[in-house]
């Protein structure tokens, strides 16, 4: 990826299948864009990764005596089939990193829940070294719940919540990760230092998407472009720079 | 036959086969769920999720082979399908026969293993070598019994085999004339669906669900349609080969979805064997249950 | 080996250390105090002769006007019910100290985390490298000269809110008092 | 042509694999990695990858007040916090000299072993997801929501509780709690055949388990196991018997023992263990009542309170094994330090590295959950 | 119950048992949140009727969730220790440990059993929180986690004070109160929650909450350093201050406050003399632009101004009539409860820093105010309340008739009187108590008897004397007669026989003016051959001379004064009792603000020169 090509002019989105491009004003497209939107609130893929100390609450929500399967809810392995990336609490930075890589694998429309104090405002863990203290830094977070920990049945809330945020078409925050990547991308740099990359590559999928706002890019992502046409010019592939990417994507 | 009502058969039998696998996942998830004592998912819950998953906005692709392997695992089903008689609608089933069937239903595993193979992830490589080993578990025993059968009636024409059946009523269905094979095959067929304790290749504790580990989007969908298949078409062959077929589409379905409620309850009260322990069982019991079986049929 | 030859056998291990000081705490606990370089073998004999099979932990204490740490192991005695613990200093100066990986197994994991938290070498151990701290560049975290709230304020933001009922409270004339 | 959002990587020629078992996955109990190499599927190497959880617990709590902390300790470890605040308020308790008054002791007894029967549950339902059985897994989860609830009318929270302080417990039990708690025992013992029948005696379970993951006494010994994969391997070692603290002398009850030290005979040991902590239980239903008198000693003002000089090593049985903590303290008014010694540090790491290399990894994730080991508790 | 072996090989149709949860009812809750139980930890309620915005919640709060918000509207008493200012919560730190509802001084915070709570990041401003009765989202969830008798945090007992028995201190004028032992004092000092109510209440603003850190952290001299900074006599406040400061102390809401007066005594006690005059003499910071300052009288207002402007360099000097300095607190106060030597110390202190006392002077006799005027940069009134006020009943001109303040004057200069068989005190608030009990004592002394009755106007709940005082006074035998107002002093042949009183029905009208109301025919009479009138002072003014007293601008007999303590003289500044009333901590407050007056005033007019 070379630095000339970082900023062309934003190539034509690309229909890739039913309700993947643009939105065109026609009656079909947004009957078929509303219809859509009803399946995606009810059926919710929620990724299994517990985070943090949150993570203990889901699976009361989970099984038998909160079902969350009654929202259409089921619990997801791998980033790739999992619509939902629930945040359970408290981020060490250690695991911010594979959050972001995780999110960043997820396909849209994808969303976020951060759960617990400790995503909004650091919570218990404020003056720990190791916790990162606002999640929305460094993610889009469509809903939070409150409480440490939630119960089940504020979990239940906070996904109804968001499933009414999905039928009405305004849970978009996976679009401003892209529009708004300069943004994210430098509060991850400002964290985790210059050369933080993640094997995946957002501005191609942006600029694919026709996502690119703004915001996409701007300083944070030129430093990264840099970074990564540095290790090209040394004949290394995205993947191979450090080892730690690739057990970052093996997941 | 006329070539339109071919064409109409041909939509529609997958078509039917699809309807009747979401109904058959529905049931299959609500039946866990009661064992599991809770409610269970809404009634539309598997279609919300396959137009979920076909309308994600973004979509990774991990090459040509990758998207061939999707392909054919839908398009090995489908075709199987068109082979599967159901009541009014026969199909290809007079052209093509019990072995057609089986080599098409080995297209989609295939077909995963191609997919899975570029997706370079270690979990979906070790996941279908464990397909693969578990398909040489328990083909074994399936196809013994679909040799007996074919010795039994004496053909491998499926219309004709239900026809036998239906024709001798129930003291002449499979299952009456040999019910050690048709033990064997509702084991053997329960495997071939990878449910507990035979699920070695999704196993999401051990390698985070296998083969679907790289899948997303449209490719996940296209394998819940094709579990929505692989249900629909394994229930149908053991209808057909032991349990008479469907005299009409009441029956039939009752017929179905009695076997693949029998296997669903199954998956639900075990845990799952590990790889070696599938092939061992596999091999000694089912096995063994269809040798005699057979032995038996011969003998007569 | 009966329960009463053991506890003799303690008493024989801390008589045989030249400048061990014991002090019995209460039933079962049983305080040493011994210099650094004795340490390994007082633990060698509590091991091989006494039973004190399981090492419960190793902790670490960083005494910031001594400049030393303090290291105290806790070695149990399975038969007999005591509870060792043997305390000895290191200079923070060398930060270096002896394994006693090969006596316990578990002494790799404790080790590896004083390590880590405070910087405090093992010569001989099998771990030392980074186990919980991979992405953490600053200095050991558990040092007192640490102060991770400063850490915290230089590094991280914190939420501004900006309710309602605050902003009409603010018009009003008050406010949050700091 | 979509993009790719990486790059893919060759395998080697060579059927050697490195994979990362975790921290997103789900055999992987909590948030927490595995880095094994395969050869096919055997794993040749493990390395346990702490961290992923880790909040710096140690150096927080020398920056909080010694009642403040109360709040901080039953986060480390996240299934089974009880233990954690006993522990804690043991050490400030012995470090501070302060006297325990006979009705908190018996409520704390009653609270840990409560917290017992629900890590218990909540491991039966873990251990059996490993294996992809999911039924008993929802069973597990719910039976603990029970326990749940009754910690909810107990302290007010249902998974932290905070309940035991330096000094006692911080408040009394509701109108009729432990009638209620003797319903719930009453339901587990009903319950528990059906336990049996579907888990415990299931021929493929016990198939699986047994042989995975064995551990001998003298490798038990020598790793630093404690707890029930301890008695798993035949030594009978229980510190509420064998270094008893609270009311535990007090109290009659077995230490459940197996001799194969295998996955099986782990889950065979907290079987038992569940069993004996509804016998603890019900005596403790039976004689609390005749207990009165105050829950908690004067304490002194949380905000001026100054611990006299000095360290302690108080250590209690938890779920997973033997739970210590070393406090140490200079005469102020927050700890000096406090160093966490929990039992899964030993089982999530050393031991379960050495017990992954040569097995399938298939069993890797048993094998882990068979240690009941607890992530939070290693990273802390 | 079934016995499970390792050696069992297991069923494979056991687990079909489980198949008859099929028919079985689901155990799932309905969708929604349930009732949680009783005593959850959910959101916060705070009853703001009761909160006194001392924010003790946000100190115990380990997560800094706890914010405070000062809100105008509401009221604010510092004296009632009660501020316009209540907690916000910051539930994106909050971990509802409850550890601020248990440590809550006035119970007013609780936690309810609300728990759920969902936003959008847009609503994120939602997760803080003014607490109220209605809960967080104001449909009045019920109240979960408060405060109960047996989980309080909050030590509400004061730990006790030794102090003579009662017939071991009524013939001696020995200090009654003990002080402290190093135990209790660490002990009573361990019980506050450092809310500085107390801080607010002062008229000082003593900054005990930071002394009684020191207290409690054994740093008796880093208490000094504290109490120095606002009080230079702190022996006399560690003893007979109003303490204002423990009406004020949050946790006197439900308990006993916390003895702050006593722990001042105790950290002047323990520290020695020497100690304590080297740690002042360390404070002395003189600035360049000091001058010379007269002061008239050597009483608390004079000696705070003197010690103030001494230690910024300025050449201070005090004029005193009586011969020796304290005033009030010397010649008003009886030795049993400030022994002289203590105040010796604390004027010895301020001597110590280069402040001039001339005894046995009084202004407008031995030195004239122009002289004054003249000599000086600016010059202080601090002349104090040595006149008593007369009831003015018929027979009050008796010369067995006398008023408190010149009799205890009387009694510290050890000036001869009769010494009464039988005396009655009209007035019930502390120097009532004052004289009572020295007229005891010396009865004790003289007659081996005693026999003194305190007559009041006020009601028993009422009277302005300290509780502790009163309380005190009975041990010791002063019999307290409430509702009697003074009618008559009767008089028998030239002979002082008794007081007449009548019943008082009430002492205020309506609107809380001074209106008593009386039972003209409920008439008692007390025989005694003294009577004492102790119902005010009043100040002595004839030394500022004619020519000046018309000058200056009087308010009801006293000067008139400014915020900050300014006459209508521009040399001249007043402070102390004869312009604010009398109290110890007033005086010294006053004293404060007039030496930080005259310092920006002469610094503002050298700037103005230069």
């Amino acid at each position: 990826m070379s630095e000339e090509k970082t900023f062309p002019a934003i190539p034509p989105a690309v229909s890739t299948g039913i309700a993947c491009e643009t939105k065109k004003d026609s009656f079909l497209q947004r009957v078929m864009d509303g219809f859509a939107e009803f399946c995606r609130a009810r059926s919710l893929f929620i990724l299994h990764y517990c985070t943090g100390c949150g993570a203990i609450e889901l699976p009361p929500a989970i099984t038998s005596r909160f079902d969350l399967e009654r929202l259409g809810v089921s619990p997801m392995v791998t980033p790739r089939q999992a619509d939902i990336l629930l945040i359970t609490g408290y981020v060490s930075i250690k695991t911010l990193k594979r959050i972001i890589l995780t999110y960043e694998q997820m396909q849209g429309p994808k969303y976020v829940i951060g759960i617990c104090s400790c995503t909004v405002n650091g919570g218990m863990y404020w003056n720990s070294y190791a916790t990162a203290k606002q999640l929305n830094e460094y993610l889009p977070v469509d809903m939070y719940i409150a409480g440490c920990m939630p119960r089940p049945e504020a979990v239940q809330e906070g996904l109804k919540q968001l499933r009414e945020k999905i039928e009405s078409g305004e849970a978009n925050s996976w679009e401003d990760y892209f529009k708004r990547y300069d943004h994210y991308l430098g509060n991850q740099q400002h964290l985790f230092g210059d050369d933080w990359h993640t094997p995946t590559d957002v501005i191609g999928e942006a600029r694919h998407y026709d996502l690119l706002g703004d915001e996409s890019l701007g300083e944070h992502t030129v430093r990264l472009e840099k970074y990564l046409q540095h290790h090209q010019e040394l004949g290394l592939t995205n993947v191979e720079l450090e080892p730690e990417n690739k057990e970052l994507m093996e997941r | 036959m006329e070539w339109y009502t071919l064409l109409i058969e041909f939509t529609l039998m997958p078509l039917v086969a699809f309807v009747v696998g979401l109904a058959m996942v529905l049931m299959m998830r609500r039946l866990r769920a009661r064992i599991e004592r809770r409610v269970g998912p809404p009634l539309l819950q598997p279609l919300y999720d396959v137009i979920k998953l076909y309308s994600k906005k973004t979509q990774i692709s991990h090459g040509a082979l990758h998207d061939l392997g999707i392909m054919m695992v839908i398009g090995g089903y489908i075709a199987a399908e068109v082979f599967l008689p159901v009541p009014g609608m026969m199909g290809m089933a007079r052209e093509g026969d019990l072995i057609t069937l089986i080599y098409l239903m080995m297209v989609p595993s295939l077909g995963l293993a191609l997919g899975v193979g570029q997706c370079a992830n270690p979990n979906g490589s070790i996941g279908i070598s464990r397909a693969l080993t578990s398909m040489l578990a328990y083909d074994v025993p399936f196809i013994i019994v679909v040799a007996g059968a074919i010795m039994v009636y004496g053909t491998s024409n499926l219309p004709t085999i239900i026809e036998m059946q239906q024709a001798g009523g129930v003291a002449a269905w499979g299952i009456s004339v040999m019910p050690l094979l048709a033990i064997a095959g509702l084991i053997s067929t329960h495997a071939m669906l990878a449910k507990e304790p035979f699920e070695v290749y999704v196993a999401p504790a051990e390698i985070a669900t296998g083969p679907m580990v790289e899948m997303s989007g449209k490719y996940l969908g296209a394998l819940f349609v094709m579990q929505c298949f692989q249900i629909y078409t394994v229930s149908v062959i053991f209808v057909t080969l032991f349990l008479g077929g469907g005299e009409n589409w009441l029956f039939f379905l009752l017929k179905i979805f009695a076997v693949a409620a029998i296997s669903s309850s199954v998956t639900v009260i075990f845990p799952r064997y590990k790889t070696d322990q599938v092939i061992r069982w596999l091999w000694k019991w089912p096995t063994g249950i269809a040798l005699l079986g057979l032995a038996m049929v011969m003998m007569k | 080996m009966s329960k009463e030859i053991k506890a003799v056998r303690l008493d024989e291990v801390l008589g045989e250390m030249e400048g061990a000081v014991m002090q019995r705490k209460r039933p079962g606990r049983i305080r040493v105090d011994i210099e650094a370089d004795a340490l390994p073998t007082l633990l060698q004999l509590l091991k091989g002769r006494a039973g004190y099979l399981h090492l419960s932990s190793i902790s670490c204490v960083d005494w910031p006007e001594d400049e030393e740490f303090e290291l105290v192991y806790h070695v149990w005695s399975y038969e007999t019910g005591v509870l060792v613990s043997a305390h000895t200093r290191i200079s923070k100066q060398s930060a270096r100290y002896i394994s006693v990986y090969d006596l316990y197994v578990p002494a790799g994991f404790f080790e590896r985390d004083i390590y880590e938290m405070y910087g405090l070498y093992f010569e001989g151990s099998p771990h030392m490298e980074k186990f919980i701290l991979t992405e953490w560049n600053g200095p050991p975290p558990m040092l007192k000269s640490f102060d991770t709230e400063e850490f915290v304020r230089d590094t991280f933001d914190w939420k501004e809110y900006n309710p309602d009922w605050l902003q009409e409270i603010v018009a009003k004339g008050g406010g949050i008092v700091e | 042509m979509r993009p790719e959002n990486y790059k893919s990587v060759e395998h080697p020629p060579s059927h050697e694999y490195e994979l990362n078992f975790g921290p997103n996955h789900p055999g992987i109990e909590g948030n927490y990695a595995l880095k094994v190499k395969l050869e096919g599927d055997v794993v040749t190497e493990a390395k346990a990858d702490g961290g992923y959880l880790h909040r710096g617990f140690e150096k927080l709590m020398e920056t909080r007040l010694w009642m403040q902390n109360i709040a901080l300790v039953p986060r480390i470890c996240v299934p089974d916090p009880v233990p954690m605040e006993v522990v804690y308020s043991l050490g400030v308790e012995e470090l501070g000299g302060l006297e325990v008054p006979a009705r908190a002791q018996w409520l704390r007894v009653l609270h840990l072993e409560l917290s017992r029967i629900a890590a218990h549950l909540f491991t039966f339902g873990g251990h059996a997801a490993t294996t992809g059985m999911y039924s008993n897994m929802f069973w597990g989860v719910t039976d603990r929501d029970y326990v749940l609830d009754l910690f909810e009318q107990m302290s007010g929270g249902r998974v932290y509780h905070m309940y035991n302080v330096p000094g006692g417990v911080r408040r009394d039990l509701p109108d009729g709690f432990l009638a209620r708690v003797s319903e719930l025992l009453d339901y587990l013992e009903r319950r528990l055949p059906q336990y049996d029948d579907l888990f415990f005696a299931n021929a493929v379970f016990i198939d699986r388990a047994r042989g995975t993951g064995t551990l001998t006494q003298e490798q038990a010994l020598s790793w630093g196991v404690t707890g029930p994969n301890l008695r798993a391997c035949g030594l009978s070692f229980d510190v509420r018997r064998d270094d008893p603290y609270l009311v535990y002398d007090q109290l009659e009850f077995d230490i459940p023992t197996e001799t194969a030290g295998d996955a099986l005979a782990r889950t065979l040991v907290r079987r038992a263990e569940l069993i004996q902590s509804i016998r603890i239980l019900r005596q403790v239903i039976a004689r609390l009542p005749g207990i009165d008198g105050p829950i908690r000693c004067p304490l002194p003002n949380p905000l001026a309170w100054n611990v006299p000089m000095g360290e302690a090593y108080p250590r209690v049985e938890s779920s997973k094994g033997e739970l210590c903590f070393y406090l140490v303290s200079t005469g102020g008014d927050r700890p000096h330090r406090v160093h966490v010694r929990g039992p899964s540090s030993m089982h999530a790491v050393q031991v379960l590295e050495r017990l992954s290399i040569g097995t399938r990894i298939e069993d890797v994730a048993q094998t882990m959950f068979s240690l009941d080991a607890c992530p939070p508790e290693v990273d802390r | 119950m079934t016995d499970i072996k390792y050696e069992s090989k297991g069923s494979l149709l056991r687990p079909f048992k489980a198949l008859a949860f099929l028919g079985r009812e689901p155990v799932t809750e309905p969708m929604g949140p349930r009732p949680a139980s009783e005593n959850y930890r959910g959101f916060h309620l705070n009853d703001w009727e009761k909160c006194i915005g001392c924010g003790t919640c946000k100190k115990i709060c380990d997560n800094q969730a706890i914010r405070m918000v000062s809100i105008p509207d509401l009221p604010a008493d510092p004296v009632k220790g009660i501020r316009a200012e209540r907690p916000a919560m910051d539930y994106g730190r909050c971990c509802w440990c409850g550890l601020c509802v248990d440590l809550c001084p006035t119970g007013s915070l609780s936690l309810s059993r609300e728990y759920v709570h969902t936003c959008t990041e847009e609503q994120i401003s939602s997760y803080f929180i003014l607490p109220d009765p209605k809960g967080m989202h104001g449909q009045g969830y019920e109240k979960g986690w408060a405060k109960t008798a047996d989980a309080d945090l909050i030590d509400l007992e004061r730990q006790p004070m030794h102090q003579l028995a009662p017939d071991e201190r009524t013939d001696s004028f020995a200090e009654v109160v003990d002080g402290f032992d190093p135990q209790s004092a660490l002990l009573e000092a361990s019980r506050c929650i450092q809310c500085g109510m107390c801080h607010d209440a002062c008229p000082s603003n003593m900054d005990a909450p930071q002394y009684i850190r020191a207290i409690w952290s054994d740093d008796l001299e880093a208490a000094i350093e504290h109490i120095y900074d606002t009080n230079p006599l702190a022996h006399v406040c560690g003893r007979v201050c109003t303490h204002r400061c423990e009406s004020a102390c949050s946790i006197g809401i439900r308990g006993k406050p916390l003895s702050i007066r006593w722990l001042k005594r105790y950290a002047m006690d323990q520290v020695g003399h020497d100690r304590v005059r080297d740690i002042v003499s360390k404070r002395k910071a003189p600035l360049p632009d000091s001058g010379k300052i007269a002061i008239i009288g050597a009483g608390p207002a004079g000696l705070t101004a003197a010690y103030d402007l001494a230690l910024q360099g300025f050449q201070v000097t005090i004029y005193e009539g009586l011969p020796q300095g304290g005033g009030m607190t010397r010649y008003g106060i009886p030795e049993y409860r400030l022994p002289y030597n203590r105040l010796d110390d604390d004027i010895d202190i301020i001597t110590s820093l280069g402040v001039v006392i001339h005894y046995d002077t009084w202004v407008g006799r031995d030195i004239s105010m122009t002289q004054l005027e003249q000599d000086n940069d600016a010059v202080i009134v601090a002349n104090g309340l040595h006149l008593g006020r007369s009831t003015r009943i018929p027979g009050s001109d008796h010369a067995q008739v006398y008023s408190a303040i010149d009799l205890l004057r009387k009694i510290t200069l050890g000036e001869h009187f009769d010494i009464p068989q039988r005396a009655v005190v009209i007035g019930g608030g502390n120097v009532a108590m004052d004289i009572a009990r020295s007229l005891l004592r010396l009865q004790q002394r003289t007659h081996g008897r005693t026999d003194v009755t305190v007559t009041t106007l006020e009601a028993r709940d009422q009277m302005m004397a300290a509780a502790d005082e009163i309380e005190e006074a009975e041990e010791e035998g002063v019999v307290i007669i409430n509702s009697r107002g003074p009618r008559q002093c009767t008089v028998d042949k030239e002979v002082l026989t008794g007081l007449e009183t009548v019943h008082c029905i009430s002492v205020f009208d309506a609107e809380g003016r001074f209106h008593p109301q009386y039972d003209e025919d409920d008439l008692t009479l007390y025989g005694a051959d003294m009577v004492v009138e102790a119902i005010g002072q009043a100040p002595d003014n004839d030394f500022l001379g004619e020519l000046l007293t018309e000058r200056l601008e009087w308010v009801r007999g006293r000067l008139k004064i400014d915020e900050e303590g300014r006459t209508s003289e521009p040399w001249l500044w007043a402070a102390g009792d004869a312009v604010e009333g009398p109290d110890v901590i007033h005086a010294i407050a006053g004293g404060h603000r007039v030496a930080n007056s005259i310092q920006q005033h002469l610094a503002s007019l050298r700037k103005a020169s230069a």
